[in-house]
């Protein structure tokens, strides 16, 4: 019932969401992070617009709208402040898992979602939204892994950022929640992470510092 | 209170009193033939209790009432304790008086006391001897009360005077398991009377007295009681063995000649087993307090086998 | 109409203290007097939603549904709320001295003091709307909220080890709450597959329970679980627990371990609710048994070495929360009552001992047992607090939790003899655990002379508020308890 | 019912008057609030009394709390046995507290003895009452808070730390077993009354059996389960402990009674479990005691050994049951809670002057007292009385019952089943070991604390108790002689007629043959009695460092069991040069070894804290490992499920 085309610019953008999620796991350098996580969260962006096209679903394009403006823009925007306040700007400790085993665990992760999947879903859905249901909570997945096998806090928040994308990406395919309830869930991502930031500030910050930045968060709880 | 039992109460008590004293003058005398010495008199301990009597009481500065009521309780236990054991007649009635766990707890009694007594004085014979006293009452127990529950077996009861009266009636000396526990019983009594093996009555060594030790520091009148309780315990423990094995001659009526004779047949089975109870002492060896183990065993064994015989028979 | 007079009620008196502050101080206001004030706004603030939750109870006809179905109110939620609303009064009636001797201590910064009050208010509201709400994808939100709202509690005393426990909490209970949505989501699409039109609203999934697909309710549930059980502690998930509970300023831990916690398993007994009328609830059943018994068994274990009173007290909290999953998850009618029952002495027992706890810290500077001697001579109020507390949370009678956890077990006899036996051994390892803090920490000798520190009454009239509360709910249990509960189960469809 | 509901509220009322005033120390409330027990207590020995003569049983349901339960109360004549037994102990023991509590601390904290004291008793007395399971349960576990807050009593020693905890858990894991057995029972018959129910099967009787066993059996001190009670007896306040031998773990042995006899339906191979139970308890128990030089240790042993006579009259009970000889199994029951009421006479009598002594010396190491008759004669006097009983000596009370049960051994013979009787002769071989031993172990401690010179400073120094320190145990010292002198009389007021001597008649001649005694040494001594240095081998006058002691008293005896007590070597050696030639310093000790601490106990207790330190290091990591711990169990979760399914 869909347009072929669009399955494979489907399937092609999930490869490169599979990819950046790859990169993601092994870059070092917290710039690139951010840009990547940017990337990643276009490509999310243009899925839904594909989809919009295909079913008509307004929410689906105010959904892309949404993540273009929060995720592509104001987050890496605000991560990369927080990376030129706290000068971090490298993230090379690796925890339980070398980029290496974390890449192939993630392989791992995928098809333990599909084998499991595959068994509740098998006659409830066709085989693309079954697909990007299976992406999405492998993504999930490995951003967990992110979280797990990366040391700094600001690399977490991106790992966090990275699981949340797969739960998008989960909703898109399988049933997309109404608007407003998408909008509060994307409103508390941003304070999550403006709260990480501060806090990940804090970690590697002296008492005052902290202060003094607690107070700039208070200011903006007055606001 | 039936006559018989009134009638009983004071011909069981005087007879054991009259004749305790001259069993224990005879197996001295038998111990004393047997190392070919000529011993003190049959009837010494008879002057020596008189004498006791008229000495006056020395006790320890250390001392407190219970060094003074234990002679009492001695004897009075010791007398109660009597009456469960007919001596020459069998009373009718006997309002519990028999029973054969009253009658050891009745000898407990003055057991203990006698033991407080040693403690009091403060001297180390005294916990010496009560230590080992206890400690030999303590390890006998099982013993005694084994050997008891195989007579209540074999004979049905556990009142002494009833399994006299059915040793009386029934066949005693040819039931094998009835002379399994008369050995038993033989045991006990050596025993109990602090005699060799277990003790020695005649030393008054620190390495082997026992009871000797509890009673040093009694003086006077209150020795003789103590001695005198002592050989009540002597008789009363050889009638269990006498009437239980050879209980002929013991009465059932209430004339004065079956008394006469059960008193006359008693004092001559007595003699017969104080006899006995002289050579066994002078051919036995002293045993170490901890080698008691099997003498013990032995009597235990005995009685069990008894129990067995009659359990599977 | 009634959830707006509560937006309304709270912005109205924000309005009013922040008019006082306008007028009265004019910007020179000493840090007392702030403290006041502040301290004043949280208590009319939780005066006014007790008062209103009370009104509801008893004016309206439940259930209110409000906002397009997003918002109501049913027996259940006005219990929890009920709960919830009466920790936080006292909460806030002990931080008139507490947060007053936190600002003498220098622990927390005069300008940290309207982060801490606005968070703490924020929080409040936060919880009552979660508790609120119908609609489960608010309900996450809400639930999400809390957790922020917390951290930032916790990190108000800015010192290092709170913004490690701070992150910890953060991290550890977003990850969770996430797959929660994959849950929410599957449960919708389960709905719009069944239904037509998805829904998320819990009384339109009553209705529509038994005609759900099992397997599919059992996926999403499972997914939704991971989520809440964060939120309640549940092991594997309650390792943000103990950190955050000591790290926080005493009146926030009560606060945590008497609400917020009971929030997570709030949304199991919802979701379990809807479980009961279709055909995973066997499924579900064993799920929530299996969690509950590991939580016990690891919260036993993990409580023995414990040296830190707050800990300890956090690990019991796990405890709880698993035998309250356990009692869950039975699934009878009387199990629920007494979970139920369970839920309200569980807070105010905790509230009465971390309240205590504070006073503790207070006086000699530490949590840790070892370092209170002569406690019952210095403070004796507060170490029967703790006392009387902990042989409570033991479920020794006649306090409540002696009621409510035999007839848990009498509940999981029926269903399975040997997990009783194991749930016992347990048990039996946490009272000893108990025990062993009680002993440790109350029985040393005093040591060098040490001033009592004097408690200010507002510190101390929670304490015994909460302590006549407890013994208060056994005696109402027999009076009038038992019917609200008994209108509270019948309205989850047991 | 309106009397004992009078009791009750005059019980709480004590405790409510005390706790008004806890933070004052007025002597004269507690002097009052204890006078209120006291009224309590005596109201309830009438009432109790009444109903165990007229045989009327009474029947109150109290509150319907919550859907399905409520308290209901049924005291028959073996609840008001029980009850008789609590309160006669409770007055004697608030008659002695009227000074003790007083004498032996200071502070305020003596008032919150006084309302815990009141709870652990009316908890027990509700226990005892109690006709359904629920309301048993809750009353055993307030049993059990307040004497675990009593224990508690002198929380500032060392001692009492570890007690402490050793108590609460065990008497934790007894109101497990009893929560599993009354979860058992209701779960098969829908309800918590106490009462036999067809619906119970044999093996669900069974099962409920042994958790039940199991969980009085711990509160009554069966060996194995047993070592709390010498722990908990020693380091909590005389009065309390005289409350815990005397009473409460009677209470358990009323469980056992009450759900053995009147629920379940008991099986011979019980009646043997517990005859066996019961013998290693009363004989481990009295060779344990023999060992044992604190006082109050000694006592708690000796309960040990009690209970375990009381056992044995209860497996006999079953065991002759079984075989359908009622008259036997009657005679064994009526020992066994004959034997209970005297022990709880006699223990508490034994704890109290006891406590006096402790209180007056300053220790409980019978090696520093002694002499203490001369200083203390009427406690002595009383102390004597309680030891003579407890060594089932005639006349007192403790032969009597032990001269039932004997009975009952001895009739072993009509049970036709030889392998039966052959047990029942090699328990009463063992059972006669334990009585003979106990005389011995008693002989020990009277002589020992009270007779011959004081061993100490503070013995010699020790002054008599006050005199309310004296009535009640002097109470209980009357009805040691009483109950034991009248026993035969009393069984037939109560309409038995047990085959058992007439006390009464032994007692009256022993008072015959004291007169005529009396007569001759008077008319011989003149009454006159000369006092002289001990004779000392003609060494200088002895002094206490000559004396037999304790240990030396009991030597034999342990030699004799040396295979229980089993010892441990302790060799340290020290070397100067590493060839171990030139001898340093060293050390050797031998000790003997706690048996049941060190094999049973402690490597579970071990095991368990290697668990918990393991459990526990897995959480104390960071923030990484945590999410792993989530990540692993999302992923076992979403395999489970989707495999599951």
């Amino acid at each position: 019932m869909m347009n072929p085309t669009s399955i494979l610019l489907i399937k092609v953008l999930f490869v490169f969401i599979l990819g950046t999620a790859a990169l993601i796991i092994m870059q070092k350098s917290l710039a690139s992070l951010f840009s990547l996580y940017s990337v990643q969260s276009l490509l999310m962006a243009v899925v839904s617009l594909v989809l919009f096209k295909e079913t008509g679903s307004y929410v689906l394009l105010s959904l892309a709208i949404l993540t273009v403006i929060t995720k592509v823009v104001i987050i890496p925007y605000m991560l990369n402040k927080v990376r030129k306040d706290s000068g971090i700007h490298r993230d090379s400790e690796f925890r339980y898992l070398t980029p290496v085993s974390a890449i192939l665990v993630g392989i791992a992760l995928i098809f333990v979602s599909y084998s499991s999947f595959y068994r509740v879903f098998q006659l409830s859905q066709d085989n693309l939204f079954f697909l990007g249901a299976v992406i999405g909570v492998s993504l999930a997945l490995l951003g967990m892994l992110v979280i797990i096998s990366r040391k700094k806090i600001v690399t977490k928040a991106v790992g966090y950022l990275m699981m949340e994308n797969g739960v998008l990406l989960f909703g898109l395919f399988i049933a997309e929640l109404p608007f407003i309830i998408e909008l509060f869930i994307i409103v508390d991502l941003v304070i999550f992470i403006l709260l990480a930031a501060v806090l990940s500030m804090g970690i590697d910050s002296t008492e005052e510092d902290l202060t003094r930045k607690l107070n700039n968060l208070t200011k903006w709880f007055k606001q | 209170m039936t006559t018989s039992l009134l009638e009983y109460f004071f011909i069981n008590t005087f007879f054991v009193l009259l004749v305790s004293p001259l069993f224990m003058g005879l197996i001295k005398k038998v111990k004393a033939h047997m190392q070919g010495r000529r011993g003190p008199p049959l009837l010494q301990m008879y002057y020596q209790l008189l004498k006791l009597f008229k000495k006056e009481t020395v006790v320890s500065l250390n001392s407190s009432f219970v060094t003074l009521i234990a002679p009492y309780i001695n004897i009075i236990f010791m007398l109660a304790a009597s009456l469960c054991v007919p001596l020459v007649f069998i009373p009718t009635a006997n309002f519990g008086f028999g029973n054969v766990i009253l009658f050891l707890y009745l000898m407990v009694m003055a057991k203990i006391f006698m033991a407080f007594g040693g403690l009091d004085a403060g001297s180390s014979f005294g916990g010496m001897g009560s230590s080992r006293e206890m400690t030999i009452s303590a390890i006998f127990e099982p013993v005694v009360i084994i050997v008891v529950s195989a007579l209540a077996f074999v004979l049905k009861t556990f009142n002494i005077h009833e399994m006299f009266a059915a040793t009386l009636v029934g066949p005693s000396l040819t039931n094998a398991a009835l002379v399994l526990t008369g050995v038993a019983l033989f045991i006990i009594l050596i025993t109990e009377t602090s005699r060799v093996p277990v003790d020695n009555p005649e030393t008054h060594l620190e390495l082997t007295m026992v009871h000797e030790a509890m009673i040093l520091e009694s003086s006077g009148p209150n020795l003789a009681l103590m001695e005198l309780s002592h050989a009540i315990k002597n008789t009363l423990l050889m009638a269990m063995l006498i009437n239980i094995l050879i209980p002929w001659g013991l009465a059932v009526t209430l004339t004065p000649i079956s008394w006469l004779i059960g008193m006359l047949a008693f004092l001559f089975k007595g003699i017969v087993l104080a006899v006995i109870m002289g050579v066994f002492e002078s051919v036995t060896a002293k045993s170490r307090l901890f080698g008691l183990r099997t003498f013990f065993i032995l009597a235990f064994s005995l009685a069990f086998v008894t129990i067995m015989f009659e359990l599977l028979v | 109409m009634i959830f707006l007079a509560y937006i309304i009620s709270g912005l109205l008196l924000l309005g009013i203290v922040a008019a006082i502050m306008k007028w009265r101080f004019k910007g020179e206001q000493t840090a007392v007097s702030r403290s006041n004030l502040l301290n004043f706004f949280t208590l009319g603030h939780a005066g006014i939603y007790l008062i209103l939750t009370l009104l509801a109870l008893i004016r309206l006809p439940l259930p209110v549904l409000a906002f397009n179905n997003y918002l109501f109110m049913d027996p259940l939620a006005i219990y929890e709320v009920l709960i919830a609303e009466t920790i936080f009064l006292l909460a806030a009636v002990y931080g008139h001295g507490y947060i007053k001797n936190l600002l003498d201590r220098r622990v927390i910064k005069v300008e940290s003091l309207e982060l801490f009050y606005g968070s703490f208010n924020l929080l409040m509201v936060m919880v009552v709307f979660s508790f609120f709400s119908n609609n489960l994808a608010l309900f996450w939100i809400l639930l999400e909220l809390t957790t922020i709202l917390s951290a930032v509690l916790i990190v108000t005393l800015s010192a290092r080890e709170n913004v490690i426990a701070a992150l910890k909490y953060v991290f550890i209970a977003s990850t969770a709450m996430l797959f929660s949505v994959i849950g929410l989501i599957i449960l919708f699409a389960t709905t719009k597959q069944t239904s037509g039109s998805g829904t998320l609203n819990w009384t339109e999934l009553m209705v529509m329970a038994n005609s759900l697909p099992p397997s599919l309710f059992i996926f999403a549930f499972v997914f939704c679980f991971i989520g809440f059980a964060s939120k309640s502690g549940i092991v594997p998930f309650h390792t943000w627990l103990p950190q955050a509970y000591a790290k926080a300023p005493s009146m926030v831990t009560a606060v945590f371990s008497a609400v917020l916690i009971n929030s997570g398993i709030y949304g199991i007994i919802r979701l379990y609710a809807v479980a009961h009328h279709n055909g995973a609830w066997h499924t579900v059943s064993i799920i929530l048994i299996v969690f509950g018994v590991l939580s016990i068994a690891i919260a036993a274990f993990s409580m023995l070495p414990r040296t830190n009173l707050k800990k300890l007290i956090g690990f019991s909290s796990i405890e709880h929360m698993g035998l309250i999953l356990i009692g869950t998850g039975l699934g009878a009618p009387v199990a629920l009552f007494w979970t139920l029952y369970h839920i309200l002495s569980h807070s105010l027992i905790k509230a009465l001992l971390f309240l205590s706890a504070g006073i503790l810290k207070n006086q000699f500077e530490s949590n840790y047992l070892q370092d209170m001697p002569a406690a019952l001579k210095l403070q004796p109020l507060a170490t029967w607090g703790v006392i009387l507390g902990t042989l409570a949370v033991v479920g020794m009678p006649p306090f409540p939790m002696f009621f409510s956890k035999l007839f848990i077990l009498v509940q999981l006899g029926a269903f399975s003899l040997p997990l009783l036996i194991i749930v016992l051994i347990f048990l039996l390892i946490v009272a000893g655990a108990l025990a062993y803090l009680l002993i440790r920490a109350f029985t040393q000798p005093p040591a060098d002379i040490v001033k009592p520190y004097r408690a200010d009454w507002s510190m101390k009239l929670p304490i015994i508020v909460l302590f006549v509360g407890i013994i208060g709910i056994v005696v109402y249990l027999s009076t009038g308890l038992s019917g609200i509960l008994n209108t509270i189960t019948a309205s989850l469809g047991f | 019912m309106l009397l004992f509901a009078i009791g009750v509220g005059l019980c709480l009322l004590s405790a409510l008057v005390t706790l008004c005033f806890v933070s004052r120390n007025n002597p004269q409330v507690r002097k009052a609030a204890l006078w209120l027990t006291i009224a309590a207590g005596l109201i309830f020995i009438f009432q109790s009394v009444r109903i165990a003569l007229t045989d009327q049983s009474l029947n109150y349901t109290f509150t319907q709390i919550a859907p399905q339960l409520q308290f209901t109360f049924l005291i028959d004549r073996l609840a008001a046995f029980f009850i008789l037994i609590v309160s006669i102990v409770t007055v004697t023991v608030a008659i002695y507290s009227l000074r003790y509590v007083e004498v032996s601390t200071s502070g305020t904290r003596r008032n919150l003895f006084i309302p815990l004291m009141n709870i652990f008793i009316l908890s027990m007395l509700f226990f005892v009452a109690s006709a359904n399971s629920f309301a048993q349960l809750l009353c055993w576990e307030l049993m059990s808070l307040s004497s675990f807050i009593l224990v508690m009593y002198h929380y500032e020693k060392e001692e009492t730390r570890k007690t402490g905890i050793f108590y609460f858990i065990m008497t934790q894991m007894s109101t497990i077993f009893l929560m599993l057995g009354f979860i058992l029972m209701y779960n098969a018959t829908g309800s918590f009354a106490i009462a036999a129910s067809p619906f119970l099967t044999a093996g669900t009787n069974t099962l409920i059996f042994i958790f039940l066993f199991c969980g009085f059996g711990i509160k009554a001190g069966i060996i194995p389960f047993h070592k709390w009670l010498p722990y908990a007896h020693s380091s909590s306040p005389s009065n309390i402990s005289a409350l815990m031998s005397g009473v409460m773990i009677k209470v358990a042995i009323y469980g056992m009674v009450r759900y053995v006899i009147f629920v379940l339906d008991p099986q011979l191979w019980w009646g043997i479990l517990i005859l066996i139970a019961g013998t290693i308890s009363a004989l481990l128990g009295v060779i344990y005691a023999l060992k044992e030089h604190d006082i109050k240790r000694l006592l708690a042993y000796h309960s040990i050994e009690n209970i375990g006579i009381i056992l044995i009259g209860l497996g006999l009970y079953i065991i002759f049951d079984s075989y359908g000889l009622s008259d036997l199994a009657f005679l064994s029951l009526a020992a066994s809670l004959f034997h209970t009421l005297n022990h709880a006479i006699f223990k508490s009598l034994l704890f109290l002057t006891a406590g006096s002594v402790v209180e007056e010396t300053g220790t409980r190491d019978i090696e520093k007292m002694g002499g203490l008759v001369k200083t203390m004669p009427f406690t002595a006097a009383l102390f004597l009385i309680g030891a003579l009983s407890i060594s089932a000596l005639p006349p007192f009370n403790g032969f009597v019952s032990e001269l039932m049960i004997f009975q009952a051994f001895f009739s072993a013979f009509s049970i036709p089943n030889p392998y039966v009787v052959i047990l029942l002769i090699i328990c009463l071989s063992l059972f006669a070991l334990t009585s003979a031993l106990a005389a011995a172990c008693f002989v020990k401690a009277f002589g020992i604390i009270f007779l011959a010179m004081p061993r100490s400073e503070k013995a010699q120094h020790a002054h008599e108790v006050p005199r309310a320190m004296l009535i009640g145990p002097g109470i209980l010292a009357f009805l040691c002689i009483g109950l034991g002198v009248f026993s035969f009389q009393i069984f037939g007021w109560l309409g038995f007629k047990p085959p058992m001597p007439n006390l009464l008649w032994v007692f009256l001649t022993l008072i015959i043959f004291l007169i005529p005694t009396l007569i001759v040494m008077r008319k011989t001594t003149g009454g006159k009695i000369r006092r002289s240095g001990t004779w000392s081998c003609g060494l200088p006058a002895p002094d206490s460092q000559t004396e037999y002691t304790a240990s030396g008293f009991s030597e034999p005896i342990l030699t004799f069991f040396k295979p229980i007590y089993k010892t441990d070597k302790i060799l340290i050696r020290n070397f100067w040069d590493k060839y171990d030639s030139t001898f340093k310093n060293g050390q050797a000790e031998i000790k003997v070894m706690k048996i049941f601490e060190e094999r049973i106990y402690m490597p579970i207790a071990n095991c368990v804290r290697y668990l918990s330190q393991k459990v526990s290091g897995a959480q104390n990591v960071d923030l990484d490992t945590f999410i792993l711990y989530s990540f692993i169990t999302v992923i076992i979760l979403v395999l489970a499920v989707g495999w599951i399914l």
